[in-house]
Parts: structure tokens; sequence; C-alpha cells
């Protein structure tokens, strides 16, 4: 059931090629759909039926986002499409642009005409220097082929497709944060309401979607969206991609249908390391609390079966730690990043993140002090709920999450100044 | 249309009508609930990052910040509720972590407004045992002191900047934690508006550095007042402290200044305390000054004068300062008629006065109202630098969408979009006939016009608006030909449906003409100078920097028997032509009233006692007047003053034409012509001695001789160079400094500065010499 | 500043990076051209040797036709604009999670003993400079950095220093 | 009968020995007076007598001028003015203690956030001009400067109590 959707092609040699990518009715869907005219409420229809939910990491359901768009609104309306992958453990966008870039040509163009959207971008981080390129190929060489510019084939709908490079900000993969970059200026949050979908970018309706959930969309609509939902369970359509790193044997992104067992897709990436034992797997990127590895062992990849356990599925990106890691080191380093990450505008973040990594730091570094436990729950607490974006959260949940199954670690980093035994190595 | 609905929502079980769509913080503060906040300010915009404001919304699941939030029917609100309250507990504790705990040396303190909230939501130990955040400081000129290490990240000078000074100076470099408020470069900041950050700043960060370390807030005593330069009239609060004028606030008032002030009318406070004031009377005995009694200067002055009158009443003249308070002006008056002179004025920087005396030039409509229009055209008017605050107004019309346009002799740098259209002083006729003409009106210029498509544009743009204003500004005012200035911009008017308001130039210009300082058949202020008289009485004038043409003053004046100068300070101008100088009080020192441009009266009482010997004008022109045996001079205090004041000169102001669209043009030359503007610090004599605004680059700047590259090169001059500007028979030497947004044919060669004095007219013929 | 307000707009830069400047401010809506400023920084470093001087962005400021103060607020926002001088490789080594349990602090550790430099600073002939970055979407082939435009994966200390030996 | 008794009484003196009980009892007793100014009272190292400024060990005056003593003094004693001093700190230009006013209640003390202001162990002082009643900085510096040791041993003493 492995590469149904974004990866159906992947045994194609140079998919990013066009012609490779045509072989296998690429733009066709486009092509129809265009010259057709088909009603957008029939293709959002369609996402809506498809159970296709944004897979950037909050899951919202992509037909739903669309709907909100008025398209008979006058001005101009923006799609921008989310390639700043950012969330530690997650690499399965670069592996969409490297791979299938027309898919996402494809996707974001279909999209763009379903909100009446005449300019696109692809908001692509600025490491991804290769991703891009590549990205950048496939818009010429779609555009050379008529799918890109103006009266696209001779329907009357313009659409102009441009890569918009980052600069170096987790943040950026926040929505309106990437629209402010691209409008030039700090990465940092809008406040919201007002959402995207009525003030977006240069203050107009503007749809945002990640990576995969737009290089999803060709495939849904070409193959039916009653056959996606089917590959999902109940509540989590489709299939997704899944990247999983750490001490597993073969790390890479897969392409799995939601609700696979996660013993399977762990099977697949080789299971564990020169015979190391699972100690525990953080399920969707640094951002969602970790889980023991005996318990993740039953669970199911989708959104319910993951949030049920007290996490998240969030971007898919999985990240499998052996018995020898010391969960302090874990959580100073995630203390790290979003600390430096935090965008400065709040206040609970800009303050609070930092606090949090000082005190994780001098635990690991066997200065803690016995209150520290209770601190760090109760910082982490001050921030949760209270900021403009999902930043001040992302850093407080994995405190949360560590400290709710192993807070053992913890104490006995305080106690002993030093890793648990069997740990830290 | 929804916007207007008027809805009832919860806000601590207490029910609150309001209008949909406003903002709750808005509706909290109207009933008096407080919700703590620091990044709000209602003329800002809405950055919702402090998150101090959080609050409980019933149905809400997480708390929501009160200034980003719109009220909506039925809604329930809860600013004290645990999870309110815990939220604003945690935003307060992380606020602090990093703010150092400098309290007793930060100038805030007592007036902060973390130190408040801390008390009532902070805690009183500290959890966080790291190190605090230190910033390295940059200094950003002489009025603003930093300090920002106590930083919160609020981002009002930020937004103040951007929003409202139409200058982004200050911005938030860096992230997260290591984000940091200042310039990133070090420069200074330059806004005419600059100080309205020390007001916003809600902590130490950003204060006052005149007034660095010099006083607390609790020992201020506060007086309302009203701001002595600009013809704003901006509220204003005056701090002292044992008898001593510490600082000046802003006094909020929505229909003048709102709550902001300009730096002159800020800082302009330190020239009280100058050491030129003029604290004991004194008496020219032999070419020599000497410090003498009250009894002995009055009775010098007053014998001095009165003789002359005795002679020939028509050999007094007496010149107001525009700064002057509507009752020292009244009385000065009343002294020059009693005298049986009907030589008085007040019109010191104006040069052309064919036009009609008898108008009151003002605004012709209310400061508020600036900012709903759709067009206007400004004519001689470098409005940012001689109104900040009007300025602002028009600068929130043109944000708004309205078109501004400027007749002007140089290029200004403004902080809105407008089109500008710049010439040499008498091209300004032209540009306006012209503008005037394809507006479809006509004129009796005795010369032809040229009418380009620019003038069409402009016309146009004034024709195809609703409301439209046309102002003439300082520039114009002191431009030789004001009057054909007025006269077209009244026939503009007529033909694009647009009302025609002059700008008036000082706090008390339109008081001034209410009260009559202006010649009923006699002489005006240039007349009086061109024919010299044997006496002259002076009310707050230096004769070499207020006056329009200094050299022709200066001979008059040198020339006199008696000059009697009333005046806060002993000037090197005055020591040469005055005969007797009487120590007035000054600004913060006197009662009294000022009428700004909208027409508006507004009195304002002593804060302090005067400096030394000095006595506020309106006592000194009283004992002059029962010296000289005037009747009606038995007032008993300035309101005595003012109440028969506004029972003869009350009435509502009317809008009355200055002048025709006729006769000679006068302001065209034939060699270089001299743009005479006063800097914005050199208005008058009070600003002149604030030292720390004359520190500031502006200041610094602003004697200077500016050509653009072109004449320059012509005349083999560079830049920096020391040049001699010869002006008649005056000379002065000023440093050249080239700058392309003078025209061609021009030298922008200001009035009021140093060196200056030995010039003639602001506008006029002039030459420059290399040295 | 001011000297830069005399200056001709087609007087910044080489015509090369004003083209390349004036196809990145074509992408965007007209008179959005502050969209081009992350861009424009990038191009403007790249040509100075991978760093930003204040007068370079005082240039960019001035040819976007924006306050100075906003191009600083973006130049000092993102981490991929440098401030000080860097090497003419700059290794940008990835030590978030994936990469840290994958020994990463191995090669942090190599890269100092074999460089002889710290994150944040410049060998001495200019040809290195580290730089520790966070996680850079390549997690399944962690340990991992990025050296100009080119990731390198899997790495290892000893492939390390065939990478090192290659890089001039 | 009972005059005769008095009588009786009144014969032995016992009235007399029974004063001179008293008298023999505090004869022996240990003394209470002291012969001030030879001896002196001990003294607390609260009491609040003549105020002094302290400066640092590196002869840095420890006053910010923060104006809490001003502010909180209830007599209205103390005047202070502040500017800043050449290298941009804060400092006083004026502190003056009008002793006529003060009441020694110790507030000024108490409210100083960083030990500068102490009233000292000294009490002898009289004044013999109109005018002395007011203390300069200067003064209260010197007296500062004089009683140091003693200062700094009051303040430490006290400081588990503050």
């Amino acid at each position: 059931m492995a590469n149904e959707v974004i990866f159906k092609n992947r045994d194609l040699d140079n998919l990013w090629d066009i012609e490779q990518y045509r072989s296998r009715g690429g733009y066709e869907i486009l092509t129809r759909i265009l010259t057709e005219k088909t009603p957008p409420a029939e293709i959002i229809d369609g996402m809506k039926t498809s159970g296709l939910r944004g897979r950037g990491g909050a899951g919202f359901p992509t037909g739903l986002k669309w709907s909100f768009i008025n398209r008979s609104a006058p001005g101009d309306k923006y799609l921008v499409c989310n390639s700043d992958e950012g969330e530690p453990g997650t690499f399965k966008d670069r592996d969409i642009l490297r791979y299938n870039p027309h898919a996402l040509v494809e996707g974001m163009l279909i999209a763009s005409y379903v909100i009446d959207a005449h300019r696109a971008y692809n908001y692509i981080r600025g490491e991804f220097w290769e991703p891009y390129e590549r990205f950048q190929n496939a818009i010429d060489q779609a555009r050379a082929a008529g799918f890109v510019g103006k009266n696209i084939l001779g329907s009357g709908f313009d659409c102009e497709l441009n890569v918009h490079l980052g600069g170096g900000a987790y943040v950026c993969g926040e929505e309106t944060a990437l629209l402010e970059s691209i409008e030039g200026k700090k990465g940092q949050p809008r406040y919201k309401p007002p959402f995207p979908a009525h003030v977006g970018l240069y203050g107009c309706p503007t749809v945002i979607n990640n990576t995969e959930t737009l290089a999803s969309v060709p495939t849904i609509l070409r193959e039916g969206a009653e056959r996606f939902r089917d590959i999902g369970v109940e509540n989590s359509g489709g299939s997704k991609l899944f990247s999983i790193s750490g001490h597993v044997k073969n790390p890479g992104v897969f392409e799995l249908p939601m609700g696979t067992p996660f013993s399977e897709l762990f099977e697949l990436a080789g299971g564990m390391r020169d015979g190391s034992k699972i100690k525990a797997v953080i399920p969707g990127g640094s951002s969602s609390p970790v889980i023991p590895g005996e318990i993740m062992m039953d669970l199911t990849m989708d959104y319910d079966a993951i949030a049920k356990a007290g996490s998240m599925l969030g971007s898919g990106a999985v990240i499998v730690m052996d018995e020898s890691t010391c969960m302090v080191k874990v959580l100073d380093r995630m203390g790290y990043f979003y600390h430096e990450e935090s965008c400065g505008q709040c206040t609970p973040c800009r303050e609070g993140t930092g606090w949090l990594y000082r005190i994780v730091h001098r635990i690991e570094n066997g200065q803690g002090r016995p209150e520290d436990i209770d601190l760090l729950m109760d910082v982490q607490n001050r921030i949760r709920g209270k900021t403009i974006c999902a930043l001040g959260d992302a850093a407080a949940m994995p405190v949360a999450g560590m400290l709710r199954y192993y807070q053992d670690e913890f104490q006995y980093h305080i106690d002993h100044k030093k890793c648990m035994a069997g740990t830290g190595a | 249309m929804s916007e207007e609905k008027t809805i009832t929502i919860e806000v601590d079980g207490q029910p609150l009508e309001t209008k949909a769509g406003a903002l709750l913080i808005d509706v909290t503060d109207a009933a008096g609930i407080n919700i703590p906040r620091f990044c709000y300010h209602d003329k800002l915009s809405i950055a919702a990052s402090c998150r101090m404001c959080l609050v409980e919304v019933a149905k809400v699941p997480k708390p929501i910040p009160a200034c980003a939030t719109q009220v909506m029917d039925g809604m329930v609100v809860q600013t004290r509720s645990p999870m309110a309250l815990a939220a604003q507990k945690a935003t307060m504790e992380f606020l602090l972590i990093n703010h150092p705990l400098d309290c007793p040396v930060c100038d805030q303190g007592g007036e902060c407004e973390l130190q408040d909230v801390a008390m009532g939501y902070g805690s009183d130990v500290t959890r966080f045992v790291e190190g605090k955040r230190v910033i390295p400081e940059n200094n950003i000129g002489p009025l603003i002191a930093t300090d920002m290490t106590r930083c919160i990240h609020c981002t009002r000078c930020v937004r103040f900047g951007d929003e409202v000074a139409g200058m982004r100076e200050m911005g938030a470099t860096g992230r997260g934690e290591h984000m940091t408020i200042g310039t990133f470069v070090a420069h200074n900041i330059n806004s005419e508006l600059s100080g309205n950050v020390i007001d916003l700043c809600p902590v130490g960060a950003l204060t006052s550095k005149p007034f660095q370390y010099r006083a607390r807030a609790w020992e201020l005593t506060r007086h309302t007042g009203v701001a002595p330069h600009d013809s704003v009239g901006s509220n204003i609060q005056i701090h002292t402290r044992r008898g001593e004028v510490m600082r000046v606030h802003p006094h909020s008032n929505d229909a003048i200044n709102e709550v902001w002030l300009s730096d002159r009318d800020r800082f302009s406070y330190e020239g009280i305390k100058s050491e030129e004031r003029l604290t004991q009377p004194l008496i020219k005995k032999d070419g020599e000054w000497v410090e003498t009694s009250w009894e002995e200067a009055l009775e010098t002055a007053a014998s001095g004068l009165r003789e002359i009158a005795s002679a020939d009443a028509d050999q007094i003249g007496t010149l107001v300062s525009p700064t002057a308070t509507l009752e020292e002006i009244a009385l000065a008056q009343k002294i020059t008629e009693g005298l049986g002179s009907p030589n008085i004025d007040y019109r010191l920087r104006q040069e052309d006065f064919r036009g009609n005396s008898r108008a009151v030039p003002w605004l012709g409509q209310s400061i508020a109202s600036l900012e709903d229009v759709d067009s206007a055209l400004l004519i001689g008017s470098n409005i940012r630098k001689d109104q900040p605050l009007l300025a602002h107004r028009v600068r929130k019309a043109a944000l708004k969408g309205a078109k501004i346009q400027l007749v002007n002799p140089l290029q200004l740098d403004l902080h809105f979009d407008a089109a500008q259209m710049v010439s040499d002083p008498a091209g300004m006729v032209r540009n306006l006939a012209a503008i005037a003409e394809a507006a479809g009106g006509s004129h009796h210029l005795t010369e032809q016009i040229e009418v380009t498509d620019e003038h069409k544009a402009v016309a146009e743009g004034l024709k195809c608006s609703k409301s439209t204003v046309i102002l003439l500004g300082n520039i114009a005012q002191s431009h030789p030909d004001f009057t054909i200035l007025y006269g077209l911009a009244s026939v503009i008017a007529k033909a694009a449906d647009a009302f025609v308001g002059v700008i008036p130039m000082a706090a008390n210009s339109v008081g001034a003409a209410v009260v009559g300082a202006i010649p009923n058949k006699g002489l005006n202020a240039h007349a009086m100078l061109e024919n010299p008289r044997k006496g002259y009485l002076l009310l707050g004038i230096e004769p070499g920097l207020d006056i329009n043409n200094p050299a022709l003053a200066r001979a008059a004046m040198s020339g006199a028997e008696t000059v009697v100068a009333i005046t806060a300070y002993r000037s090197p101008c005055l020591e040469e032509t005055a005969s007797v100088m009487l120590p007035m009080a000054a600004f913060g020192e006197t009662s009294g009233s000022f009428v700004n441009a909208e027409g508006r009266w507004q009195s304002f009482s002593g804060t302090t006692g005067p400096a030394g010997e000095s006595r506020p004008g309106w006592k000194i022109l009283r004992v002059l007047g029962n010296l000289m045996d005037i009747s009606g001079f038995d007032y008993s205090s300035s309101e005595e003053i003012l109440d028969e004041l506004r029972g003869a000169h009350g009435g509502e102001l009317q809008v009355a034409s200055l002048g025709a669209a006729k006769g000679k043009i006068r302001s065209a030359v034939t060699g270089l012509a001299r743009i005479g503007e006063t800097p914005i610090y050199a208005a008058d004599a009070l600003v002149r001695r604030a030292a720390s605004l004359q520190e500031t680059e502006e200041a610094r700047d602003a004697a200077v001789a500016r050509v653009n590259p072109s004449v320059a090169a012509d005349a083999g001059l560079l830049d920096g160079e020391k040049v001699a500007v010869v002006q008649g028979e005056g000379r002065a030497e000023m440093v050249l400094k080239v700058d392309a947004n003078i025209p061609d044919g021009c030298v922008w060669v200001p009035a009021a500065v140093p060196g200056s004095e030995s010039l003639g007219d602001q506008f006029g013929e002039l030459s420059l010499e290399k040295v | 500043m001011s000297a830069l307000e005399i200056k001709n707009r087609n007087e910044l830069f080489t015509p090369e990076i004003r083209a390349e400047i004036d196809h990145e401010i074509a992408k965007y809506p007209e008179g959005e051209s502050q969209s081009a400023a992350m861009a424009a920084l990038r191009i403007v470093q790249d040509a100075n040797g991978g760093w930003l001087t204040q007068e370079s962005m005082d240039e960019v400021a001035a040819y976007l036709d924006l306050p100075p103060i906003a191009i600083y607020e973006v130049a000092t926002f993102y981490s991929m604009y440098e401030h000080k001088p860097v090497g003419r490789n700059k290794l940008c080594v990835c030590t978030n999670i994936s990469c840290m349990i994958n020994n990463s602090d191995q090669i942090v550790e190599h890269l100092n003993n074999r460089l002889g430099i710290k994150f944040g600073e410049v060998t001495e002939d200019g040809r290195y400079s580290l730089k520790e970055v966070e996680c850079l979407g390549a997690c399944g082939g962690a340990p991992m950095m990025q050296v100009g435009r080119k990731y390198y994966e899997n790495l290892t200390p000893e492939r390390l220093d065939s990478i090192l030996d290659e890089l001039e | 009968m009972k005059v005769f008794i008095d009588y009786i009484r009144s014969l032995f003196l016992l009235e007399l020995l029974k004063g001179l009980q008293l008298t023999g009892r505090y004869l022996c007793a240990k003394k209470f007076t002291i012969q001030y100014p030879e001896e002196r009272a001990p003294m607390s190292p609260r009491f609040r007598g003549l105020h002094a400024q302290r400066r640092y060990e590196n002869g840095e005056e420890r006053c910010i001028a923060c104006k809490l003593c001003e502010a909180t003094c209830p007599a209205l004693a103390i005047t202070i003015e502040a500017a800043p001093r050449e290298d941009g700190s804060r400092r006083t230009t004026r502190y003056e203690i009008d002793l006529f006013k003060c009441i020694f209640c110790g507030y000024c003390e108490e409210s100083c956030p960083v030990d500068a202001i102490v009233e000292s162990r000294t009490y002898e002082y009289c004044f013999e001009n109109r005018g002395e009643n007011i203390m300069t900085k200067e003064q209260l510096l010197a007296h500062g400067d004089k009683h140091e040791v003693q200062l700094a041993k009051d303040l430490e003493a006290q400081a588990p109590y503050r």
C-alpha cells in the first residue's frame, strides 16, 4: 500500500523532468479542469470528500480552507505554498521538491484556479538550494509547456508561479510569519483574526498550504477523492509522507497510508540500528511530545491515534531514540532550538523559551536545583496558549511531554549531577 | 453599517453597551475597568505582542488579548478570572525576568507603567536566577536618553516612528531574546516629533535627556499651559518643582494636539534658565549698560517715550512679538494709542503689506478638520518644520488618500506623499497664477503667465475633490508678494470650491491681530523701520533676529532717541539698539492667553515666579501706562484684562480676504534670490536659547547657506566652504552647503540664526562671495 | 546616509547585481518591491564574499527605496545573513536532535580540532568558517552539514576530512 | 495608748533606721548612674543619631539620587537636587538635611536601596549660628567617612532583621 500518491511514480528515473512526469498522466487533470472549466466548488467538494488534511502539522482540512476564499471579492487573491520545512525531524518536502516538483506545480496551479489567484508563491527555505533549482526548473518547463503564465492552455486563466527563498528562520513556517517574510519583512507572525483567508499576503485573501498537501492534489483529483480517502482511516484520509530519522537502520521518507501501525513504519526503516533497544519516539516533529517506545509500538500513524496518546502527528516526522539517549540532553537541545528561533515579538515566547532553555541547560550541566522540575513545568504552562503563534506552544509541549514520561531522568540529573546509568553516551 | 449597531457585552458581570466592532480594551477603559497593558496605545496600530491584556472570554478556550479583540454581541468577558489573572501574572513574570532592578536610578521610577503593573501582578521574589540581558547603548541624540536594557519590546516607539512621525528611524533588529529596539546604527533621531517616544515608552528605556536625573515624578507640580511656539497652541503640562520649570509634557486635547507634542514645544523650557535671562532693569548711561532699580528704569522709559510723543506722537512705533500674550499685546496697543501714535504692528516677518490689514489671518477652520480634507494646496509652507502638529494632521489626511500639493521655493523632505512644485520666489507667484488660470480663475497680474500640464494637473487635483483647502504658510507670509499669493489662492479657491486659510506663524499671531496690534492708518512693521521713528517700544523682540529685515531694524533703532525694550533676554542686538531694557517674565512665569490658528482662546496661569527682578509683561506695561498718565490702566490681574478683551474681541472669527491677485510681482530679482526661511529651532527668543534643541542636527545644520549643485558650480564654490553672503549693505559669513533641494537662481539663507542679523529682507536679491 | 541619497539608483551595485535584483523585484506585484529585500540581501551578500557590511545594507535600502532600518531588521532577523566576515567555505553544521543523537558532537569536535576554530570563527587563512545551524531538513542523512549551497550528509570524521580537502 | 506607743517608737528612731536600711541596701548595690561625659551608656546598633552619608570602599559615594529618602521623610527635612555627573552616572548635586525638621525616625535609612544615608551613633552636636542646622552633602559625607567602620559594623548587625 506504500507510495500511493506523491511517490507513486518514484520508480521513474528523472521524474522531475516534465516529459517523465507527463508520461504517467501528469498535468492531465489540470488540462481537464482548465479546458472543461470545472466549477471550483466541485473541486472543493472533491477535496472535502478526500479527507485531505493539511500536511504541515496543524492538519486543517484542505477543502474547507479553500472554501473560505470569496472568489467573487474584488482585488487580488494569492496562493502560497509553504516549503519552509524546518521542524526538526522533517525532511519530506525536500524530497517532494527534488523528486516530484511537477506534482507541486500542478497542485499549485489547480489550487490557484480554485481560489482565482493569479499569483502563486512557493516559499522555499533558503538553505534548500538544490531543491529550489529543481523546482525552479520545473516551473520553467511548465511555463514552456504553457501551464504557467498568461492565458493557460487558452482557458483565459492567468497564473504566475514564483519562488520566494527564505533566509533562515524556523518561525517562517508559521503561515502568517511566512506572509510577512514574502512581503520582505521580519518573519513575525500576525495576530489572528483576521485570518489569511480574509487578510493575507499584501492584505489580500490568501490560501497557504503545505508542499505535501498541494503535491497530493493532482493525484487526488485524477484518481478520485474517494479512492484517496479510502487509503487512509476515518478522519485521516489518504496517505502521508513519514520522515523517520534517529537511531534506525534506514532513515528516510516513506509514503504510507494514514493509520498504518507504527511498527510497520519502524520495520520499513529497518528497525533499530546496531541491535539497540528502542527507548522513545517523537512522533510528529520536535514540537510534539515524546512517547515511550513500548507505547508507540501499539499505535497507528494517524491524527486521532497519536492525539489519544497525548502527542501529535504533526508533520509526520518520526524521531526514534535508543536506550543510550539522555532525555535531558535531548530537551536541552530542543530548548536551545526554540530559544534561538523565537521571533521575539510576544513576551511569553521571547522570554519564556530562553528561560526554559536555561533551566534545562543547567540541569544537564549538573547545576540543577531541587525545585527546577516544578519550575520547568510551571514555566512551560505559563507560555502555553498565551502567545501569538504556535511557536510558544511548540516550545512548551515537549517539556511537558518529557516530564510526563522521563521525570526520573531529570531528577537523577539534579540529584547526581550526571546522566542516568546507561544514557548520555 | 453593522459597525454602528449598539450591542451589549458583559465584563466582570457588568453589562456594557457599546458599538459593535469596538475594541474590547477601549470598551473596558471607557467603563473604568482596568486591564493592564503595555503595547497597546490608542493612537497607534495594534501589536498584541506584550500579552499583558489577556482576558478570559466565554467559549474561547485560551485567554485572548483585549487590545486585539473586537466586541461581539453577548460576549462574556472576565478580566480577573483565575484564567485571566494567571495569564496576566505569567506575562508579568516573563517581562520582569530580564528587566533590570534599577528602579532607584531609573528616571521612569515613580511614573513607570511596568512598576505600576508589577505592583498588581508581579511577585516579590524572582524565580529567574540566571544573569539578565544587557544591551549596549547607542547615543540617539541630545533629546532622548536611552537605556535599552530596560526595554520590554512593546514596540510603541517603533510604531510611532512609522505611523505618526512618518520616519522609520527605530526598529526591532535581531530576533527572539536578542531582539533589540533601537536605530541599529548609531545615529541621531531627527524627527521633529521624536520626544513623544519618551511619553510612549512604558518603561525607562527612552527618557528625556535634558531632564535626566533631575527630578522625580512625585515631587513635580503639574500646571496646564499652552505651548508658546507654533500656532497650534498645543496643550501642555508644565511640571515645576520648588519654583523651577523642570519639564514639559503634552496635555491631551483631541481637538488640538491629540496626545502629541513637538520637540520644540517640549524642550524649549530650557530657554527659561538661559544665562542671557535679563533679571534686573538696565539703562544705557553714556553708552554703558548699568543695572538700575525698577523705579528709575520705568521712569526713564516712560519719560523718554512721553517726551517724543508730546512733540510728535507719530514718532512712536511699537513692535510686538506674536509670541507675547494677548494681555501684553493689548496693553502695548493701549499704550501706543494712549500716546497718540497709530504705529503698532506684530507682523514682524511680513514684507508685503499691500493687502487688507484689518483682516485676521487664520486657519479659517478647525485644526482637527485638516485631517479630513481630500485635497490640500500648501503655498509657501514648510509645514513640517513650522507647524509640526498641523503637518501631522495633513499627513493623516494624506494617509487616508488626500492629494497634497505644495508650491514652494524649495523641495521639502516631507513625511507624506505630496506633489511639490518648486521654483524661485518669483516663480511661485507665476506658478500659482498659472494654476489659477488652469483652474479657470482670472487674475490681474501685469505679467503674461504660461500654463503647463503640470499646472493643469495641480488644478485638476484641487477641483475634483470634495473638500479642498488652500493654506499659506510662513514662507508665503514673508514673501515679497504675499498679498498676490493670497489673492491667487483666493482665485483658485473660488474656481475649485476650496477654502483659503493662512497658517499663522506664532503662538499668538491670531491673538495679536484680533486685539488690534495692527496699524490703523499708521505705519506697519516695515514702514516703521523704513521711516525711522524717534521712539520705539519693543515687546519681546530681538531686533536682529525677529524682524524680516534685521539690517533695517537695527539701523532704525540705533538712530532712535528712546528704545524701550520689554524683554526676557539680554541679547547683543538689544544692547546695541535699546536704551532701556525692562526684564519681563518668560514662558511659564506669567499668566496670559494665546489665540491659536483656529481662533481658540486659551488661557494659562503662571507656574513659577519670574526670574530675578523680572516681572510679568502685563504688569510692566500697566505701570508704564500709569506712569505716562494714560487712563484705563488700573488692572489688578491679567484676568481683568482678558475679560475686557473677551468683551471687545471675543466674537467668532470671520474669514476675510487679505489681498487681491493684482499688481506687480516684486519678488523678481536679477541676480540670486534669497530664500530666507526661519529654521524650526530659531523661531523665537525662547527656543533659540533651549540648549538641547540647539544641539540637534536640525539646529546645527541651520546656519548655513544652501545652493544647488549648478549654482555652486557657476559660482565656483564647494560644499563645506566658507562663503560671504552679501545682501545690500549686509554681509554674513556662512558655510556653504550644496543641496539639490534648492531651485536654480536661489540661495537658502536662513533668518534668525547667528550671522543673519546684518542681512536684509528674508526674500530679496543677494550675492555670494568667496572668502 | 545622505551620501547615498545623492547617489543615483543606477550608481548602486554592478549592472549584473542590479539585473539580478530587478529580476527578483519583477516577481512581485507592482509597488511591493520590499518583497525583494531578502533576495537582494542574499545577492549582495554573495557578491560581497558571504557577508553584509552596513554600507551594503544601506545600498540595498536605497535601491529598494526603503528606510535603512527596515533592511537592518530583515538582515538581522534571518540567520543566513552574516554581519561579520566568513570563510570562503562556511561550514554550517546541524546540531539539532536528529543530528545530535547521530553524533554531531563528534563532527563538531573533529572540525574544532582539525581547523582550530570554534563556532562563529574563521580560520586564519580565511578558508573556512564554522557555524552552528538549526535543523536543515535532512535528518535522514544525519549528521549533516551545508557548505555553500550543497548538503553533505551521513558525515563521519573520515568523510569530513575528504570533504574539507576538496573545498578550496 | 496609741500616743504612748508612738512616743516610744520615736524614742528609738525606728523610722529612721527603716529608711537607712533602704539607703544601706542601695549603698552596696550596683550603681545605675554613669559619669557622663567620662562614661557612656551602651548603644544599640540601631541607634538613630546624626545622619551620615557613606561611600563604597573605592571612595565612590553610595548615594544614587533615587530620592526615596526625600519622598519618605515625614518631616520634609531632606532636600535633594540631582543631575548626571560627568561620567554619566546619577548623582546628587545637593543633599541637605534640615536638623531642625528632622525627627530621627530613621525612615530615610530604611528606604535607602544602597545604604547610603544612615543615622550614626553621634548625638552630641550643637549649632551656634543660624544655618548650621542644615547639613550639607559634604558634611554628611565627611561624617560618614569619619565613622565608616562603626557604621558598617552597625549595618551588618542589623542586616538579618531588614
